[in-house]
């Protein structure tokens, strides 16, 4: 009378081809997300890799009296005068010494002698020495930073070919520097002072770094989870569990919606109109990025965990209160936990996000060039308040120089940035899947 | 600054003994037996921490508001009022300790007004967009006629004034990008999110839903090279030519799916949520019934986590509205109003960005036209929403 | 505030990054911090009033306006010293592996303007390949990428090149002849650029552009002296009336496309904010803006009367002060 | 035993009344679901509800606690007095009504959590614990009196959602009972439970009675006439007939309550 | 009446086999639940399972359509063998299964649909009417076997959700007898259920029985002594006696089964 369950009648077999198929379409969609994001990381990668590490130079420098402190008392006052545009011909002279003592001919000019060497090296010298006057008139060993067009000849970003048509460099230059590397003189190693180092202008792609980028990037999250995580929960619950359903929370509702199809940069405006212009907090600092910040992720917070709220089935309200909780109580102790994996997500895609934003903090003063490590609190600008960058607004600025040697590092500056968003995530990761459980 | 540092100090530290002191004074007026008292120790130490911390702390916002507004200067007389809330509440709330107060009661509506608080937020943050547009807004209309703007179909700012600033090519653009940018998010999202929820393995959720994540927290301007470098050539190369339909690199196509696949978490997490928060007992009602389990998700778990769902979906669209890098690099920098997809097009949001960030004369109609801009979008918007609110009440379905 | 603050055009953000590091390197001041955003961004902020909660300096790629001017008045900032840093050369350049090109304007007029004259009536431009403009030209497709309505450059590409190009050829008076010799009409006529898609504005920055143009190997580009010259290797550079762009033969005034950079100072944050003189007489001394600075290494044209700017500097001479 | 349980039932209605119901409306929405009820609900003694399904039993007894506030669409008018004092009262705060007025659901609800901290949930929030070694005393106790303790004395952290449906509905008891209300509702407790768990639930049921009001929803006549004094008989949203047990069940007044009764199986 | 039923069981026992069950254990992570079962699940017969809450009745009902499956930590061992098919064999569909083992649960779920929609859902998947019109009439007549109909002829279009407990209760047996299963599976159906909707639905189950094979699990003796023609009484996981409902009622093997029996009440 019934058909076996060994074979499958026609109508199951269509229902099992559409489960299939359905079955398909999820691993598709799946498959379709993780092919993007491992092409897009492998462009990331691929680029920013090497920027994590660095070619430097191994110099004997002679330091001349005669040309760094004319007084010969050493005399702070005096030796500062000669500044670092005066120190590039001692390391110029330097690498000429190095080259004839390796016996290393070369008809390059002195400019393009020059040209080998950062023009950082100079400000690490003269810092150098001004820290300590007495290494004036000794010959003292240096590892410079060479030039970013040496230093991409050891990553592959530049060619023979390419340097021939180059004005920043040639052939020749190239050649020396590879007799250099052979020699031991030059060495491309892991460079740490990329995470360290702040930006360097447009001249210097070899000496840019990320410190203070990650610092303000740091005081930023902090302003943003310390404030965006509490009032988005809080301002869920009441929504959702305390206000009353009338008019005036629907209104509430289209607006927060609205809100987060507020195109980021307007946030800017905003920031900028009342964070600094009303409000007098100091342009340029994570503490106003922060908020800024904190107000564009107030809706992806808020609407998350409005919707987890919304999936905890009643009972459970219900048994709270039956045993004589409080609403409050239910909410925070039953519901909120139930919540918290939505909750979570909210949070990381609302910090991912925040942290990768750019277009608000062009408003408020912070897509700069900033060289000086921003203070956590100081007493004049208070919590967050000195100019700093952020890692997209690092991202973003070298995106946009002229120096190939910017690329590279921009690629850098967004491994980093991703690294600082797993860290961050991994948390959030980790609580969600405490949180997480069927019933 | 300086002169806020001693109250919130002194608020600080009252807080912090208002705390141990209330649980120790509730315990003691208790005889030790927390059964006598009304309220737990606990209860009242919070009582007491918020008693003490929010009256000040919401005068020293609102007298900071006044100082702006009224250009005053701090003074002592403020701090000391500031303190001497401060220690009002902690003391009163410390002599209110009595066995039969209702501590509870007390911190519960300290606490509903934080909630209270933290949800005009978004409201004041509304008011705070609307008013930081509307002046400058109101001085592009004194400079533009506002016909031109809403139903001109031109888009071109000119540097010598004379300028066609049309917004309707420009939400043509955005329409249509973030429409390309949903088709393929929506589905890619809601079947990943369905997938991640109910096939696969536990080991398999764990990691690809955070690897998923990443995708929201890609760089933009990642995405937009992609567009630029790698998708725009392609489509232009294999879909736009052999089709006839244009030579473009960018387009409105290009932008859209790269758009498209950073929106894919935005969708597929919180979905992914929602949906594994839809109770088993719905699925085994309808696995007893012998429906196959996409039988089973289409038709209860779909319709039971509909709500949230589309919260996911309206924020995706939010997003979509608001992007810059991705269109900039992916669709171009054209306003036209054309049907091909292979075209270059760009959104309002993206003229907002330029015109902002543009050369032009401040105080000119073609940098002030990015107010109006925004603040006709926040309008548009807004209609959306209160579209998709009205389509959610009428579909939601409520569990239990 | 013990650091100078200074905002405004992302062209002479390049040249002002490099002077505030050499700045903070070698003075006992914290290195400025330099915003970009835009000439236009930099100068609203800049009018915005007087006080630590403003910036002390703005880059602009254009002279500030007199509208803009009066807004800063409005707001109390009255004493405004205007300094000229020196010029941006804006150049033609293509595929390193392309096809070279020597241009005038007239050429670029041809191949961009949205109508031209043909048998004394406007037609909408038609020409698909550059040899249609100029026959001495290979066939090679058009694709220009131009700046965006939003940049200055582009002001100056209208103008200088396109507008140019239109008298140069004739256009401009077969126009007049047309319209009934109204001269604005026609010039609005000359400098309408087609939207065909055969040139494409680039609203994002010089990089994009290049990127356009490795996607692109047909597409000739507008770029910055500057940033050529950082890319040699995978850009050529067209001429333009048989003048190769050199920071040289700008300064010449040979090079015809051209445009000047200031900054403009708060003259009353001098003195208030420690640095903000020290940092301009340096920015324009002859070490970092003369023509061997490396301001003019990295592509700054640099100013010929660098000297009067020098001075300007030095007394603080305020715009409309006189001089 | 019989005649105890007559002493009782004397003594039962000269009781203080606890609850008093006065012209109880309650709607869904449109739907009437309670119309007019008039209850007085003694202390000391258990009352128990019966009617056919879906006459709005559980609808009234939620109205006892205020657990209908949670519903949006019911609306409650009319009067409730517990121990005198209206409990609809604005002034009233519905926590500390429902923490003296504890309640047992239809569907058993265990939080997801263990089955300690199911248990410990309510004495925590009310303090009724000095320390660690009180807690594990009520909760053992309550357990104990829900008949569940031997069950689950060695699983006590597991959750109490993994549980059979029987175990689940005697872990929501033991909840109930953990808080000592002064009155318990108890929704058709004993629903999924064997006959041997059904005793020592009803045991405890006369055990409660010694000390606080207890209300009970049944479909068993049987139990009923079992446990309860009072007996309240709905239909159609009318409380067609509220009496002592034994003259509900020997000698109804309504024709109705006859017909629900002698309709009766088993 | 009594003579048919006895007609009917000696019947029953010369019926084919339906469901056999062979040495199943099946454990919850490391608590063993049901340990080495065999039972032979006759067709056209009622079975009922009996033994107190907690001794895995349900567990061992949910193997027989292989609901089992949807719980992560759970582990069956042993054949169950349909129409001597196992139904454990990989190549089964589970679905194809279910459609023909169906099921009432314990809880009432019913969808967050409307109350047509819901027992409107089996018909659909499974192409069981042509039309809406059959549809409508599959809807009402598996609505007035559960003896709901008359209370929810008028609000079809309500949410199943806003139902009373024993409404909720109907409805998942109306959803369930909708896909015309050839295998019952009803855990404590009537839980829930005033008498009279009680006698309604063992009405259905004899109704069923002719020609459909019912296994039902109950608290209630009276109510397996009425229905099931075999009874299976389970203690802690074991299945202590499977045999004609008269002899376990009336002639207990194993003093278990005795001291369960005789421990009713009522
Ligand atoms: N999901 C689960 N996870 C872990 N253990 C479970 C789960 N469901 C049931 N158990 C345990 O398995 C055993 C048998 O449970 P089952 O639900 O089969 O009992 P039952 O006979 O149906 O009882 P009742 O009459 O109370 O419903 C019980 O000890 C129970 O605690
Ligand atoms: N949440 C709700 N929304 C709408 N109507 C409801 C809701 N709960 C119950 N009802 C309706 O109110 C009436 C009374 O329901 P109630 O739950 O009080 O019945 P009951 O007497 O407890 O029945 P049962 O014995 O079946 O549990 C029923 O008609 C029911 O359909
Ligand atoms: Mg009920
Ligand atoms: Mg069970
Ligand atoms: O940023 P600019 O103003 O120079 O285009």
């Amino acid at each position: 009378m019934s058909t076996s369950l060994l074979t499958t009648d026609a109508r199951t077999k269509k229902r099992n081809a559409a489960e299939a198929r359905f079955k398909a379409y999820g691993l598709g969609a799946i498959i379709v997300a993780m092919f993007a994001l491992v092409i897009l990381l492998t462009s990331v990668l691929g680029n920013g890799l090497s920027s994590f590490k660095q070619t430097f130079i191994a110099l004997e420098v002679e330091l001349p009296e005669d040309k760094l402190d004319k007084s010969g008392v050493r005399d702070l006052a005096v030796m500062s005068k000669v500044t670092t545009i005066g120190y590039a011909p001692i390391l110029r002279n330097a690498l000429l010494a190095t080259l004839a003592e390796q016996g290393i001919e070369t008809e390059l000019s002195n400019k393009e002698i020059s040209n080998m060497i950062s023009k950082e090296a100079a400000a690490t010298v003269r810092n150098r020495v001004l820290g300590n006057p007495d290494l004036v008139g000794q010959t003292v060993r240096f590892d410079v930073l060479a030039s970013g067009r040496i230093d991409g000849f050891f990553k592959g970003r530049v060619t023979m070919e390419s340097a021939a048509l180059d004005n920043n460099t040639s052939p020749e230059a190239l050649e020396i520097a590879q007799a250099l590397a052979d020699a031991g003189i030059m060495q491309t190693k892991f460079n740490w002072n990329f995470f360290v180092w702040p930006d360097a202008s447009d001249q210097r792609p070899e000496a840019a770094g990320i410190g203070v980028a990650i610092l303000g990037s740091l005081y930023m999250m902090l302003v943003v989870l310390c404030l965006a995580l509490p009032i988005g929960v809080a301002s869920s619950i009441y929504l959702e569990e305390f206000a009353p359903k009338n008019r005036w929370t629907d209104i509430i509702e289209v607006n927060i919606s609205n809100l987060a199809a507020v195109p980021s940069i307007v946030f800017g405006i905003l920031g900028l109109a009342i964070f600094i212009n009303f409000m007098e907090f100091n342009q340029s600092s994570p503490l106003v990025g922060g908020l800024v910040l904190t107000l564009m992720t107030l809706p992806t917070i808020i609407i998350s965990t409005r919707a987890a709220l919304k999936s905890v089935p009643p009972s459970i309200r219900d048994a709270a209160l039956g045993v004589g909780a409080s609403k409050m109580q239910s909410v925070f102790h039953h519901v909120l936990p139930l919540a918290a994996p939505g909750i979570l997500t909210g949070t990381i895609i609302g910090l991912a996000q925040a942290l990768g934003e750019t277009a608000p903090l062009l408003l408020i003063g912070m897509v700069a060039f900033v060289r000086e490590y921003p203070a956590a609190f100081t007493p004049e600008s208070g919590l967050f308040g000195e100019a700093s960058t952020a890692l997209p607004v690092q991202v973003y600025n070298w995106t946009q120089r002229a120096d190939p040697g910017f690329v590279e590092r921009a690629s850098g500056a967004i491994i980093t940035l991703l690294v600082f968003l797993l860290i961050m995530n991994a948390v959030a990761i980790y609580l969600r899947r405490r949180f997480e459980r069927r019933w | 600054m300086q002169s806020l540092t001693l109250p919130l100090l002194v608020i600080l530290g009252l807080t912090i003994t208002g705390y141990f002191l209330a649980k120790t004074r509730a315990l003691q007026v208790a005889g030790g037996d927390i059964r006598k008292l009304v309220s737990l120790p606990k209860q009242h130490a919070l009582n007491t921490v918020l008693a003490t911390a929010i009256p000040p702390l919401a005068a020293i916002v609102l007298f900071s508001l006044y100082r702006r507004l009224a250009e005053a200067e701090g003074s002592w007389l403020f701090t000391l009022v500031v303190i001497a809330l401060a220690v009002t509440g902690f003391a009163l709330s410390l002599i209110g300790i009595k066995t039969e107060s209702r501590a509870r009661t007390f911190a519960e509506r300290w606490i509903m007004g934080l909630l209270i608080f933290a949800s005009t937020i978004a409201i004041m943050t509304t008011v705070g967009i609307v008013f930081s547009m509307l002046f400058e807004t109101f001085n592009f209309f004194e400079q533009y006629d506002w016909r031109d703007f809403f139903f001109s179909a031109n888009w071109s700012p000119n540097f010598r004034g004379n300028s066609d600033l049309g917004i309707l090519p420009l939400l043509w653009g955005t329409l249509y990008i973030s429409f390309i940018a949903l088709t393929f998010a929506v589905p890619i999202g809601l079947f990943a999110a369905i997938y991640l929820s109910e096939y696969a393995s536990s080991r398999m959720r764990s990691v690809a839903k955070p690897a998923i994540e990443i995708l929201a927290g890609i760089p933009t301007i990642v995405y937009g090279l992609f567009a630029l470098v790698t998708v725009g050539p392609f489509l232009r190369d294999y879909f736009a030519s052999p089709m006839g339909l244009g030579q473009s690199a960018s387009s409105v196509m290009t932008a859209g799916l790269v758009m498209g696949i950073m929106l894919i978490p935005f969708v597929s997490s919180l979905s992914d949520d929602i949906i594994n928060a839809v109770p088993q007992a719905m699925r085994d009602g309808s696995f007893g019934l012998g429906a196959t389990k996409s039988e089973t998700i289409r038709q209860v778990v779909i319709p039971a986590a509909l709500p949230g769902i589309v919260g996911a979906i309206l924020l995706a669209a939010s997003r979509a509205i608001g992007e810059t890098m991705i269109v900039v690099l992916g669709a171009g920098a054209a306003a036209r109003l054309s049907l091909n997809p292979f075209e270059a097009m760009t959104t309002v949001t993206v003229k907002i960005v330029s015109q902002l960030t543009g050369d032009t004369d401040f105080a000119s109609p073609e940098t002030l036209v990015a107010f109006a801009l925004g603040l006709t979008l926040f309008v548009i918007t807004l209609g959306l929403n209160v579209f998709a609110l009205f389509i959610v009440r009428k579909y939601r379905e409520q569990y239990e | 505030r013990d650091n100078v603050q200074v905002a405004g055009s992302s062209t002479v953000l390049p040249y002002a990054s490099i002077v505030a590091e050499v700045f903070g390197e070698n003075f006992d001041f914290p290195t400025p911090v330099v915003e970009s955003g835009g000439s236009s961004a930099g100068l609203k902020r800049f009018c915005e009033g007087v006080g630590e909660n403003t910036i002390d300096i703005a880059n602009a790629s254009r002279a500030i306006k007199p509208s803009e001017v009066e807004a800063c008045a409005a707001a109390g900032v009255t004493n405004i010293i205007e300094v000229r840093i020196g010029y941006d050369g804006i150049v033609f350049a293509s595929d390193i592996n392309g096809n070279g090109f020597e241009f005038t304007p007239a050429d670029w007029y041809n191949a961009l303007a949205a109508e031209v004259v043909v048998d004394g009536a406007l037609v909408p431009n038609t020409v698909e390949t550059w040899d249609q403009v100029n026959p001495a030209f290979p066939a090679q497709p058009i694709q220009a990428f131009i700046p965006g309505t939003k940049h200055g450059t582009r002001e100056v590409f209208e103008e200088k090149v396109i507008l140019a190009g239109c008298e140069e050829s004739g256009a401009m008076e077969a126009i007049m002849g047309l319209n009934g010799g109204d001269e604005d009409a026609a010039e609005g006529t000359c400098m309408a650029i087609r939207t065909d898609g055969r040139s494409v504005d680039i609203d994002g920055d010089y990089t994009e552009t290049l990127a356009r143009i490795e996607a692109d190997n047909n597409g000739i580009g507008v770029f910055g002296l500057a940033f050529y010259e950082n890319n040699t290797d995978k850009l050529q550079v067209a001429t333009m009336s048989d003048v190769v762009p050199t920071t040289e033969s700008i300064a010449a005034g040979d090079y015809p496309v051209s445009r000047p950079l200031y900054f403009y100072i708060k003259a009353d944050h001098i003195g208030v904010i420690p640095g903000v003189k020290e940092f301009a007489e340096f920015f324009v001394s002859d070490d970092i803006a003369g023509p061997d600075g490396p301001l003019a290494e990295y592509g700054l044209v640099s100013d010929p009367e660098l000297a009067a700017v020098q001075a300007t500097v030095a007394d603080e001479v305020t715009m409309g002060s006189g001089s | 035993m019989e005649d105890m349980i007559q002493m009782d039932r004397t003594m039962s209605t000269q009781q203080d009344i606890k609850i008093e119901a006065k012209g109880v409306q309650v709607y869904y929405a449109d739907n009437h679901a309670i119309k007019d009820v008039d209850v007085n609900i003694a202390d000391k003694t258990v009352t128990a509800f019966i009617g056919p399904s879906g006459c709005g039993k559980s609808t009234f007894l939620r109205c006892l606690n205020r657990m209908n506030d949670t519903i949006d669409i019911c609306r409650v008018e009319g009067k409730i007095l517990l121990d005198g004092e209206d409990i609809y009262d604005p002034k009233v705060d519905p926590v500390q009504l429902r923490a003296k007025v504890g309640m047992v659901f239809q569907k058993p609800n265990p939080f997801p959590k263990s089955i300690y901290d199911n248990v410990a949930y309510g004495p925590k929030i009310h303090g009724l614990a000095r320390n660690k070694a009180d807690l594990d005393e009520i909760v053992e106790q309550s357990l104990r009196k829900a008949a569940l303790w031997n069950e689950v004395k060695d699983r006590l952290n597991a959750p109490g959602t993994g549980m059979s449906g029987g175990q689940q509905q005697r872990l929501c008891i033991a909840r109930a009972i953990a808080t000592a209300p002064e009155v318990l509702l108890m929704d058709e407790p004993c629903s999924a439970l064997d006959p041997i768990a059904t005793a020592q639930v009803e045991e405890l049921i006369d055990e409660l009675r010694q000390s606080f009001s207890v209300v009970i929803v049944t479909h068993s006549m049987q139990q009923a006439a079992r446990v309860s004094q009072k007996t309240a008989f709905f239909h159609l949203g009318n409380l067609v007939e509220f009496d002592d047990t034994d003259k509900i069940f020997t000698n109804p007044q309504d024709p109705r309550t006859e017909s629900y009764i002698s309709g009766r199986i088993g």
